[in-house]
């Protein structure tokens, strides 16, 4: 199996990932920067976290216009599984993959924490290895990720079972004592209708290592390969 | 052109001597650039007049030091073929002018002073001191400063792992922000700064010049006078995207074999780096300023050589490579112009329009640069106060004491900054920030940096050379207190203003203070920074020599431990011997009547005993947590631990003849507090070791509790040292 | 020619860092402030030198880039 | 009354986001675009009805939180 990286300036969790991926997936994942539209055939494309364009007027706004997302999209339309994690989510919105937008912390401040997040739906590529309604626990480290959809999107989202992550308490509960940011239902993640694309703020990849507290995050990526490399 | 009279010179900073000098060394009057150039170059800031004679009494030097002081940045051997870049450097005066943008450009100037020398950033630091909670700046500046701190480190992905945070009135006028970079980089792929080649090319790399910051550099260097928030120069605007840009494109130039020398254009910009890249190298330099890439119409060759535009680079290169490196800044789309040649003459000359402006001999003018041996007067040493008298007005149960000591702005948790830093992202972030040392993995590898900043200002204040001492040694100590072997310093000397005889008594004091510990501990210096003239109206601050420490982890697997109590029923052992000093302890500063008596005396021998021992300890995988006893004293410290693991203590009581609340808050230097899950062999090998270990409790429960007297629950302790700071910043 | 653009967030779109302003200047004794919206206002230099080919391409850039349709409204006003 | 305030940055900073916004509009093709500057729009809704007094109220709002004017410049109109 062989994954791609997408690499803008300003993208800065690419090298992360890219460890992540290598400890799940045989083959070494491609660096594939932004500039070039030429993306080699890949079974899953990652849109990393970062400052792409130093968060420059809205965060991801500018890499969304790059050459490369123009492929990206086409292949999302053609069925390749995307993971957009952080600033990669913010990109992706803004590309319309996902529905809805991320917009500034409630809190203004940048907020780098663990959170709880309860696995919402486990009817997806990407969180086929979770129990529905289990809790994890991923760091968070973002600015602007306060989801937002106007009220029509959002019970669009809700009634086709597409919101994959909320914020939850320590006990798995909902609540806004544990929104971290202001995200309406407090909505960490995101899939979109087919179910191939997925945007999420907690950063899988900062978990999937015991060494650095945690590996609830390896769960996704080993999930991923094991899909990726058996369909069902 | 501007006529250069009398009051023309004072507004550069320079006295009738020094630019009786400056005629000396131009056989004529220099025109208006010539003398901005001398003026910046000789600012205390750029020439370090004040206090170049006392740094030359830090020792440098190590087995494992491959650059010392001078450089850009300290450069050690970690071994395995890698080496550690790091420096810390100030940006006191203007975070307090402008908070954000104050210490957004502190951090990346700090950040370039790393990579110039071809090393990965891997891990910030920042120690601030801010005034008084209770005065009117103070939560706007905190607020500015950390989230200017988090916005260009967290957009540049490189993770803030901790520092330091003090309150006190003496900082009121004249806060404190110094930040640290720690890099890695290859051994024998490091880049220094002196220029070499007659004919090779000078070439400017970044982004544009602008009017920014034009006289940054004597700024720094001046008193500030109640009107210093009228005439404000112009402030710099950090871009942290193009810095981002410019270190990839540095790192990836530097892979390949094209570079000579590189310089980052830090204070005093072009001026600063070309003539330290020609003076080291003992060569010229050409310039042509209509070559440099500008922001602004209408620069001047004055406004060009003094701007502190950030996020700029100078290099030589190599002939033949200006191609190659060329495209490796289009593809980062960064500036890139080759903007003159080194030269056979040992002159700065700059030509503009045609003309040329400047021409200055390089060499005198940073040889000859005034260094001063100013009047120095030693601090008068306060008389000790003993443990008795100490206590004898406080009457207090030492479980409500160790409440409010929490709780204070001294002590709390400093949640609230690091949350705001991303301080996990490039993935080896071990040790967060919360602990005694950060631990950073180095990439791809299971060995570890150790990183900490350390300095106590209420002891230096009191009697600068124990101070001195005490800020080394606790910052060896808290890297002990993670198993990493301690191996060097950079420092941040922060103090008033140096014309007063005082002000240099206590800089003197510190220096030898410092001095000492880094000798006795095999802990030199590789870099540091100095900022004078932290005063207003007359008023310094405390002196400050920040002290940031790097030390090695063998094995983040087996030789590490934190200080979070990890199981129930360990021994708790307390390492070191307590004699209840309290002159200058928090306990008095917050409880008692204010901070009295003397700081507590640092053994150095004791220190390093201690401090081996306890190391061993840690790398043969025999104590579940450890944590140094530094403020607050011995209950603080238990405190902290049963808190951060969220597990309970029981001590004894204690078995001496020292009040109890000297016992427990004192602030007796050389100790640790370790748990284990088996105490007699560690309690013999000390008894060998000739080193003080006795058994003072056990943890387990809910609750922190002391034999024969009062208990209070973990929850409580924590959520009184978790939300002070939180509410402080969040109320109107 | 210039044109300058305001950009808005909708209505029903939460605004915290209009409400963080509106208490902060409570908190500075300035209490006859109803509302604080804030916004993003973009100032372009434009080689063009025809209105209407101008009001196009700045709507067009809005569209594209500087505002996000889903939450912010955009105003363009041109000026010689 | 309404106070609309327009919070820029002083001529000769730099502004980093307009720089960037700038190339990205290269980037999508719009050539011909000279500078861009990026500031705030400020909406206050006042409940002052003088409008000497709701000047100078807002004014002194733009001096001590809206505006950084160590780096910005700010221009207030007063609306009905
Ligand atoms: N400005 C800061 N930024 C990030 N972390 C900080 C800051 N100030 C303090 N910390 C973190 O808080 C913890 C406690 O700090 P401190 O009391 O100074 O530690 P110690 O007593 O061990 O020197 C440390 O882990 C430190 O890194
Ligand atoms: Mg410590």
């Amino acid at each position: 199996m062989k994954a791609a990286i997408i690499v803008s300036p300003g993208s800065n969790c690419d090298r992360d990932v890219q460890v992540a991926l290598e400890q799940n997936i045989t083959s070494p994942p491609v660096m594939h920067w932004h500039r070039d539209p030429e993306l080699p055939k890949v079974d899953l494309i990652v849109v990393p976290g970062g400052f792409s364009y130093g968060d420059y007027l809205r965060a991801g706004a500018m890499a969304a216009h790059s050459p490369v997302i123009r492929e990206v999209i086409d292949r999302a339309q053609k069925g390749v599984p995307v993971l957009g994690i952080c600033n990669g989510f913010q990109i992706l919105t803004e590309c319309h993959l996902l529905p809805g937008t991320l917009m500034k912390n409630t809190g203004l401040k940048f907020i780098c924490r663990d959170v709880d997040v309860r696995v919402e739906t486990n009817n997806s590529i990407f969180t086929g290895n979770y129990a529905k309604g289990q809790k994890i626990k991923m760091p968070i480290a973002h600015n602007e990720g306060s989801y937002f959809a106007d009220t029509k999107t959002l019970s669009r989202i809700i009634d086709n079972d597409l919101v994959a992550l909320r914020y939850c308490s320590g006990d798995g509960e909902v609540n806004e004592d544990a929104n971290p940011n202001g995200a309406l239902l407090n909505i960490a993640g995101v899939l979109n209708e087919e179910r191939n694309v997925l945007g999420m703020m907690p950063h899988p990849e900062r978990c999937s290592d015991k060494q650095l507290g945690g590996e609830d995050g390896r769960t996704l990526f080993s999930g991923l390969a094991k899909a990726i490399m058996h369909p069902l | 052109m501007t006529k250069i009279t009398p009051q023309i010179v004072a507004e550069h900073g320079l006295t009738e001597k020094e630019y009786k000098q400056v005629l000396k060394i131009m056989g004529r009057k220099p025109n208006i650039t010539e003398l901005g150039i001398f003026s910046v170059m000789w600012s205390e800031h750029c020439s370090y007049k004040s206090s170049k004679y006392w740094l030359k009494k830090l020792p440098t030097d190590a087995p494992w030091v491959i650059c010392g002081p001078g450089e850009n940045a300290g450069v050690i051997d970690i071994g395995d073929g890698k080496a550690c870049v790091f420096k810390m450097e100030s940006h006191n005066h203007p975070s307090f002018i402008e908070p954000y943008q104050g210490a957004a450009t502190g951090v990346g100037g700090i950040l370039r002073d790393v990579f110039t020398m071809g090393a990965r950033p891997v891990a910030n630091m920042n120690a601030l001191r801010f005034g008084s909670p209770s005065h009117p700046k103070t939560k706007y500046l905190l607020g500015g400063v950390v989230s200017g701190i988090g916005g260009y480190g967290n957009c540049m992905g490189i993770p803030t792992v901790g520092g330091e945070l003090e309150f006190d009135t003496s900082y009121n006028g004249n806060i404190l922000v110094n930040a640290m970079t720690v890099g890695i980089s290859e051994v024998d792929k490091i880049f220094y700064s002196a220029a070499a080649g007659i004919g090779n090319a000078v070439v400017y790399v970044g982004s544009k010049t602008g009017r920014d910051g034009i006289h940054g550099a004597t700024m720094a260097s001046e008193e500030f006078a109640e009107d210093t928030e009228g005439k404000r120069p112009t402030v710099q605007v950090g871009d942290p995207f193009t810095e981002k840009l410019l270190l990839e494109a540095c790192l990836e130039l530097m892979a390949t074999d094209a570079i000579v020398a590189i310089q980052d254009m830090g204070a005093a910009g072009l001026t600063s780096s070309s003539v330290e890249m020609s003076d080291k190298g003992d060569v010229g330099i050409a310039l042509d300023l209509d070559s440099v890439p500008m922001r602004e119409e209408g620069m001047t060759p004055y406004e060009i050589m003094l701007s502190e535009s950030q996020e700029r680079m100078l290099m030589v290169l190599k002939p033949g490579s200006e191609q190659k490196a060329q495209a490796i800044f289009d593809k980062w789309e960064l500036d890139f112009a080759v903007i003159g040649k080194v030269t056979d003459t040992k002159r700065l000359t700059l030509k503009w329009k045609g003309h040329t402006v400047s021409d200055i001999p390089v060499r005198p003018l940073v040889a000859e640069a005034p260094e001063y041996k100013r009047p120095y007067k030693p601090t008068p040493l306060p008389a000790p106060i003993s443990p008795e008298d100490a206590v004898s007005l406080i009457k207090i149960d030492p479980m409500e004491a160790l409440l409010s000591l929490l709780g204070s702005p001294d002590l709390c948790s400093r949640r609230w900054i690091w949350e705001q830093y991303d301080h996990m992202v490039m993935g080896d972030t071990v040790q967060r920030p919360g602990g005694d040392a950060a631990v950073i993995r180095i990439h791809g590898t299971s060995r570890a940096l150790a990183i900490t900043t350390d300095c106590t200002p209420r002891y230096c204040v009191a009697d600068p050379i124990e101070g001195g001492r005490q800020a080394v040694s606790e910052a060896w100590r808290n890297l002990t207190a993670v198993g990493a072997l301690p191996l060097a310093i950079t420092d941040n000397m922060n103090f008033g203003n140096p014309e007063k005889p005082e002000i240099m008594g206590q800089f003197a004091g510190c220096i030898q203070g410092m001095a000492e510990a880094c000798r006795y501990l095999d802990f030199p210096v590789v870099s540091g920074n100095v900022s004078l003239y932290n005063e207003t109206n007359g008023v310094g601050i405390m002196p400050t020599p920040a002290i940031g420490g790097v030390g090695l982890i063998e094995n983040i697997i087996n030789s590490t431990t934190t200080f979070k109590f990890k199981s129930s029923g360990d021994t708790i052992i307390l390492i070191g011997e307590t004699l209840g000093h309290l002159g200058r302890s928090l306990l008095l500063r917050l409880i008692g009547e204010g901070e009295r008596g003397a700081p507590p005396p640092v053994n150095l021998s004791a220190e390093r005993r201690n401090g081996d021992f306890v190391r061993t300890l840690i790398q043969t995988n025999k104590v579940s947590a450890c944590h140094d006893i530094s403020d607050g004293g011995l209950l603080v410290t238990v405190a902290e631990m049963a808190i951060a693991g969220e597990i309970g203590a029981k001590l004894f009581q204690p078995k001496t003849e020292t009040p109890d609340l000297a016992w427990f808050f004192g602030e007796d230097q050389a100790r640790y507090v370790i748990s284990t899950s088996d105490a007699t062999p560690i309690l013999e090998a000390a008894k060998l070791s000739g080193v003080n270990a006795s058994i003072i409790g056990s943890t387990g429960g809910t609750m922190l509790s002391v034999e024969n007297g009062n208990s209070i629950s973990i929850s409580k302790l924590r959520s009184h040292h978790d939300t002070w700071l939180d509410n402080f910043m969040s109320e109107a | 020619m210039k044109a300058r653009i305001h950009i808005n967030l909708k209505n029903g779109v939460l605004d915290p860092q209009g409400k963080a302003i509106k208490q902060a200047l409570e908190g500075l004794g300035f209490k006859g402030v109803n509302e604080v919206r804030i916004g993003k206002f973009i100032e372009l230099e434009l080689l063009e030198t025809d209105a209407n080919t101008a009001r196009k391409e700045t709507e067009d850039m809005c569209k594209k880039l500087l505002a996000n349709t889903v939450i912010e409204n955009y105003e363009i006003d041109l000026e010689e």
